[in-house]
């Protein structure tokens, strides 16, 4: 039984094909990005913060940045920040690798299920965070690990979900990695792709309904851009003209899926700002000057009510998706190393050295203070348990936080729960 | 006492929380300056101002997007979906977000938000403009599910849901907007103005989630019912002349088990009444319950009076409903067993 | 019981605020158009066929117009028509009206239960069918029975499905106008806003995939583009590069919600296509010589695997939102008549009077022509029933259809409400 | 005969499929080159070419919508839903478009698909990679919903889908991808190989939609189960020694009501298992039809063994899943009475 419809080709007519995109490379390729146009340092103007978004819209196609091929800093968007402004950004990004690090040997261990590293953007989520108040919002993804160490948020504490042990928040509920912490302006990451990115908006619009000065920041990855929730995140802070920054950190890769399977063939990410007449920026997300400038930039606007701003951070995922993944399945492994735009920490400690204000000695004992800062956390939480020994004690708990008070139902499944692990 | 039908009411319901809590944020599509496709907003925006009531654009999911984000705020979101048929646009950041935030962060966000819906058919608007999904949403752990049927009920479980720390879906069956609806669709429509419960108190009072009104006492046979079809079945009760308690159990989750257990270890006999599609509808559940609870006490099986696995077509609206002829049938049968 | 955040505000920031959009005019108002912008016709610029998208970014904001103000079609976007096409779609346009007028009445004297015009919009689905092949397909809205019209489907069966009666095809199950015709390459109508949108990027990957010549055309409303499928379809389309053309009739109203509420005071719907890297055109809905050359264009295009075109009609809903609405209730009642694009039918009329090859006389004999073969088709349909006489007759019909054969537990619901109305 | 894991089946049913009918079109995220996240259609891309099988953007109402106008050209989407807890983006084309296009088109247009998506819990996925919703789609009139536990049954029920006619919701139970789980989480997995069902005939064979297999016979009990527990049942009738009837239901929609019809009337008893949250869950509508229909049969209140009204917890995944231990309280409780 066929459901075709009988109508003919017209043969005179050219035969329509489908266009599936494909990656320049795949394994067994050799990574070759000599014809990637990488935009100078310095060449992107800087619109004043109270440009009309239009004016922002040739820069959705270049590429802010800050650090040039010498390590200086150069061009309107160099945010002329403090050696010490510098270093702290320095010091939390290395923290954040090195975290990831050790919480990735973990789970292979078996100490606990699942773990996300964000190698490779460690600029993005650490110099946003730096450039924002402390009492600004985020609705981050799970690549924004930075923005819990830039806010010095005790890695204890986010070892601890990672176990689901005694000590986690959130009470062995949540996969690892998905925290929340709203003192940390840090909103509960969800599994769900894209969930956050339009929650941000709201939470704009509640700062405006209530005459708040408070900004919000909502992430979302290249790949999740095209669920709908990326489209009403846009919509209504288009139309509400809400105080948020929109972060695409486009690391060109979902799981298996190069960006042009989310639309990269045809238009950067940050050019999805025209559509919806906001302003649009797309920056260098290895550049932490970059990353930091243009969020400063952005926030200043959002402050203002002069409303919201898309910013792509072009970056790459240098690692695998997850523990769960294996990229040299789709991938030439030495495409990271490839990509032009270089690791995110070796360009930041480059130009501290550049400005004399840092070395190899005080890097390598940098390195090392983070080393063993993120050994004595992960000390300490595994004294409170890692995952295979949790899920036994305090049973009941699972049946708390489903409502405001435990109803009747959930109750009697509590009594049956006790009974069957008594 | 004035009288109000329940659109009145749950105009009033609005006002009245909206005056006492400035965090009460209304938005909804058409719901501003227009006062909404069926009027239920209609003034707020004058009163409350457009910071406050506001038009959203046409995308439930954005709606229901954006209310997480004001309640994560601190804000408080009661926002209408046009039509309950236009709710699944919406449903991932209902089921995977407002209802799970609390028990997921620990009961350090909370989601204390109420989703207006009009639901149920009765008007003649075909497929899309008359379903009743309410068991979509009953299977989801972290949401409430409330259903009034009278004006006093509509303005007091409305400031009730407002109140609750938890997210609440408000089902509002347009088909008794404007009056009582007995299933006769032949019949003359009564308004509310007859009927007692459209006497509504001015100012604050709650009627309480969770329990259940015994509209009907009686003796032989317990019906559970809620919204449009307490009134059917009421009437049909009546009209058989059974002597029957009827339940209208008001809020689905949670669930008033006890006034339902009660009531059916002294009748013996139950019958539940939904308009949903039968399979996997709300009924199942109480039919599940009813006879785990109470099996002992059951003379006859536990029968379902619903509407039909298909979806609500145009012409045969009445056809489709579970009025009065099928009740009877459904009656006749639970009593005979 | 707050959940509010204790987080103090910055004294010395500016207090944000929430940006509601407003019309320009609500009821007691003087709707007054003259600062509205009007490019003049002939002045938006015509990119050849195979242009690169951006090629046509500039015409996203502008205006794409051929008959000018003496009526006369100028510039390069003039597709010149012959006389016969031109009169063929003025014959569609009216028949359009008249039938739009008839049913309208025929609800208000309870013969059905709903009805929808179309009102100013006539031109936009005529001049677009007559620009197509007949072999091409449409995913439409409820606004776009002139598509049926322009390929002569028989009036009687529109107004069959309208009365829900014995001639309906689609057996009394949907609401009127929700009208569905594979043979005439138009699929069902659906009551959910926005999901024929990706939907027709669905059958055009198809016919890519299957190497057909057959395009795809797909339609929303400007209030509905808020919707995620808007989003989906875009993204799909540019990923695949799918021979569709995604039309967006801006009737600048969605209800009782003017088009700011859908973003329109920033950017042109148009606007979005820019964010996709998609080819975009801005087009004078209200002249239907625009519309079937910016048509013809995408329609090239696509069939030439040069990809997607989103297209913004602009126009204006000149009648109430539907039989359900009464529009005096949110903006001026005069406004139509205010708005500067005039009644496309009056457009045309006087373009081929201009041309010489139309006079009043014509018109009002192709008027009446129309409103008997409209009252014709009525009398043939009502023969049939209305829609009070429904649903009674035919029950076990409501049963089929749900699945391909009618399983157990439906078989025994037919029984039950066939032993109901016995 | 090939020995094969569920993951490997199902691989092979695609296979199968695609070669007889080139109309069959395979995508969804990361379902191409990389051959999916659980590697069921590994292979795919390479053997019929891009055109045919292809990664998708992260957008499951998007992969939805384009299966819709696929299906509407004639072609056959059999798409793939990466985790069943990211299927509700995609809710409201297959809840108002899928089901019901066939009817609202008075059979016009059908909507042939099959979505298949990996679901249920067991492997430490925490609340978003562990859900049951299949309650949410028996409920919409028009989808089938269906459900295998062994490899022989995962070929043979996909091919069957994608001959189907209508619209099909697939669910996989991922738990048991790649051996048969009974429940004891602390013993070592035992790989398909050594269960008789992993014989997986080459080339092209059914098991009927809508037929239930009674993968034990028995008179004391009717069990009804599906997916993973389907073996967790099994294994918790053998452990307590009853003589059980265990009915594997394999489709849930439409249901073999015959068989189970016959089971409980011979056995009197009857106990339905669910990973699902219980309310509104699809033993509710399993509860509510065996009682309705075999009343007089029953000797005890039918019973209900389910997953939680909670999200599920990541470290609590063992206390979550409706294991060993619940199930011997349930039957404990249903032989009892
Ligand atoms: C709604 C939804 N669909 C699918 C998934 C499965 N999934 C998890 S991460 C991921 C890739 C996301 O890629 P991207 O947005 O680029 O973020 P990145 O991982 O690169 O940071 C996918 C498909 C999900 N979590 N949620
Ligand atoms: C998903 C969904 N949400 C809401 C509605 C209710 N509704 C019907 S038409 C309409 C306005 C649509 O406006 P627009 O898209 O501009 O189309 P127009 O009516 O102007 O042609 C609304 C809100 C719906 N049908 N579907
Ligand atoms: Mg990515
Ligand atoms: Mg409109």
């Amino acid at each position: 039984m066929s459901d075709k419809d009988p109508a003919p080709l017209k043969p005179n007519r050219p035969k329509l094909a489908l266009h599936v995109p494909e990656p320049p490379f795949r394994p067994g390729d050799k990574p070759d990005f000599s014809k990637m146009k990488v935009p100078a340092a310095g060449s992107a103007p800087r619109p004043d913060v109270s440009a009309a978004a239009s004016e922002t819209h040739p820069l959705t196609t270049a590429l802010v940045r800050v650090l040039d091929e010498d390590n200086r800093a150069v061009g309107p968007w160099d945010p002329k920040l403090d050696p010490e402004t510098l270093r702290k950004m320095l010091r939390d990004m290395v923290t954040v690798r090195v975290f990831d690090d050790r919480m990735y040997r973990s789970q292979r261990q078996g100490k606990t299920s699942f773990y996300m590293k964000c190698t490779g953007e460690e600029a993005i989520a650490v110099a946003a965070q730096n450039a924002l108040d402390r009492e600004d919002m985020h609705f981050p993804t799970y690549r924004q690990q930075g923005l819990l160490v830039a806010r010095d948020y005790p890695l204890v504490d986010m070892m601890n979900q990672i176990y689901s042990n005694k000590g986690d928040k959130l009470q062995g509920r949540q996969l690892p990695i998905m925290y929340s912490d709203k003192a940390y302006g840090f909103f509960s990451i969800s599994g769900n792709l894209g969930t956050q990115f339009p929650q941000a908006v709201g939470w704009a619009m509640a700062a405006a309904i209530k005459g708040d000065s408070r900004i919000c920041m909502g992430w979302i990855g290249d790949g999740a851009t095209a669920e709908g929730d990326f489209h009403s995140a846009m919509t209504f802070a288009a139309v509400y003209n809400a105080p948020v920054i929109l972060a695409t950190v486009n690391n060109q890769w979902a799981i298996s899926s190069f960006s042009g399977i989310a639309g990269a063939e045809r238009a950067t990410f940050a050019q999805r700002a025209v559509g919806y007449g906001i302003a649009g920026l797309r920056v260098d997300g290895n550049d932490a000057l970059a990353v930091y400038a243009a969020v400063r930039w952005a926030s200043e606007r959002a402050r203002t009510n002069q409303g919201p701003t898309l910013i792509e951070f072009f970056t790459y995922r240098a690692e695998g998706h997850s523990t769960s993944d294996d990229p040299s399945g789709y991938r030439p492994t030495d495409e990271a190393k490839a990509w032009p735009l270089g690791d995110p920490i070796e360009r930041l400690k480059a130009h501290l050295i550049q400005l004399g204000e840092w070395d190899d000695e005080r890097h390598d004992e940098l390195t090392k203070e983070a080393d063993a800062k993120v050994r004595a956390a992960q000390k300490e939480s595994e004294k409170l348990g890692i995952l295979p020994q949790q899920g036994k004690d305090n049973i009941g708990s699972m049946f708390e936080d489903v409502y405001a008070e435990v109803p009747w139902h959930i109750a009697e499944q509590r009594e049956q729960a006790l009974d069957e692990n008594r | 006492m004035p009288t109000m039908n329940m659109i009145q009411a749950l105009n009033d319901a609005h006002k009245v929380m909206m005056r006492r809590d400035e965090d009460i944020v209304v938005f909804g599509e058409d719901i501003g300056f227009f006062g909404g496709v069926f009027r239920v907003t209609e003034g707020l925006q004058k009163e409350f101002g457009k910071q406050r009531v506001f038009d959203a654009p046409i995308s439930e999911g954005g709606i229901v997007a954006t209310a997480v984000g004001m309640a994560a705020y601190g804000i408080k979101p009661l926002i209408e979906i046009q039509f309950a048929d236009y709710i699944y646009p919406g449903y991932d950041q209902i089921v995977s977000e407002v209802a799970k935030m609390r028990y997921r962060t620990a009961g350090e966000w909370t989601m204390p938000m109420v989703i207006r819906t009009p639901y149920g058919g009765g008007i003649f608007g075909g497929q899309t403009h008359s379903q009743s999904p309410e068991s979509l949403f009953t299977h989801i752990a972290g949401l409430k599910v409330v259903v009034p049927s009278t004006p006093y009920d509509a303005k007091g479980l409305l400031i009730a849901a407002v109140e609750d720390p938890d997210p609440i879906i408000f089902f509002e069956p347009k088909r008794i907007y404007n009056g009582p609806f007995e299933g006769h669709h032949d019949r003359p429509v009564t308004p509310w103005a007859k009927h007692p419960a459209s006497e509504v108190p001015e100012g604050h009072y709650t009627v309480p989630l969770g329990k259940a009104a015994v509209v009907r006492e009686g003796n032989e046979l317990t019906v559970l019912a809620y919204g449009t079809m307490v009134h059917v079945a009421l009437a049909a009760v009546n009209e058989q002349g059974i002597d029957a308690e009827v339940i209208d159990l008001r809020s689905l989750v949670p669930l008033d088990i006890e006034t339902i257990e009660k009531s059916v270890e002294k009748t013996g006999r139950c019958l539940i009444a939904q308009e949903a599609p039968r399979t996997s509808g709300f009924a199942a559940e109480l039919s599940a319950l009813v006879q785990e609870r109470c099996f002992y006490h059951l003379e006859a099986p536990v029968e379902r009076v619903t509407g039909w696995d298909t979806p609500y077509p145009h012409a045969y609206e009445w056809a489709y409903f579970p009025g009065p002829k099928r009740m009877k049938t459904a009656l006749e049968k639970v009593m005979a067993d």
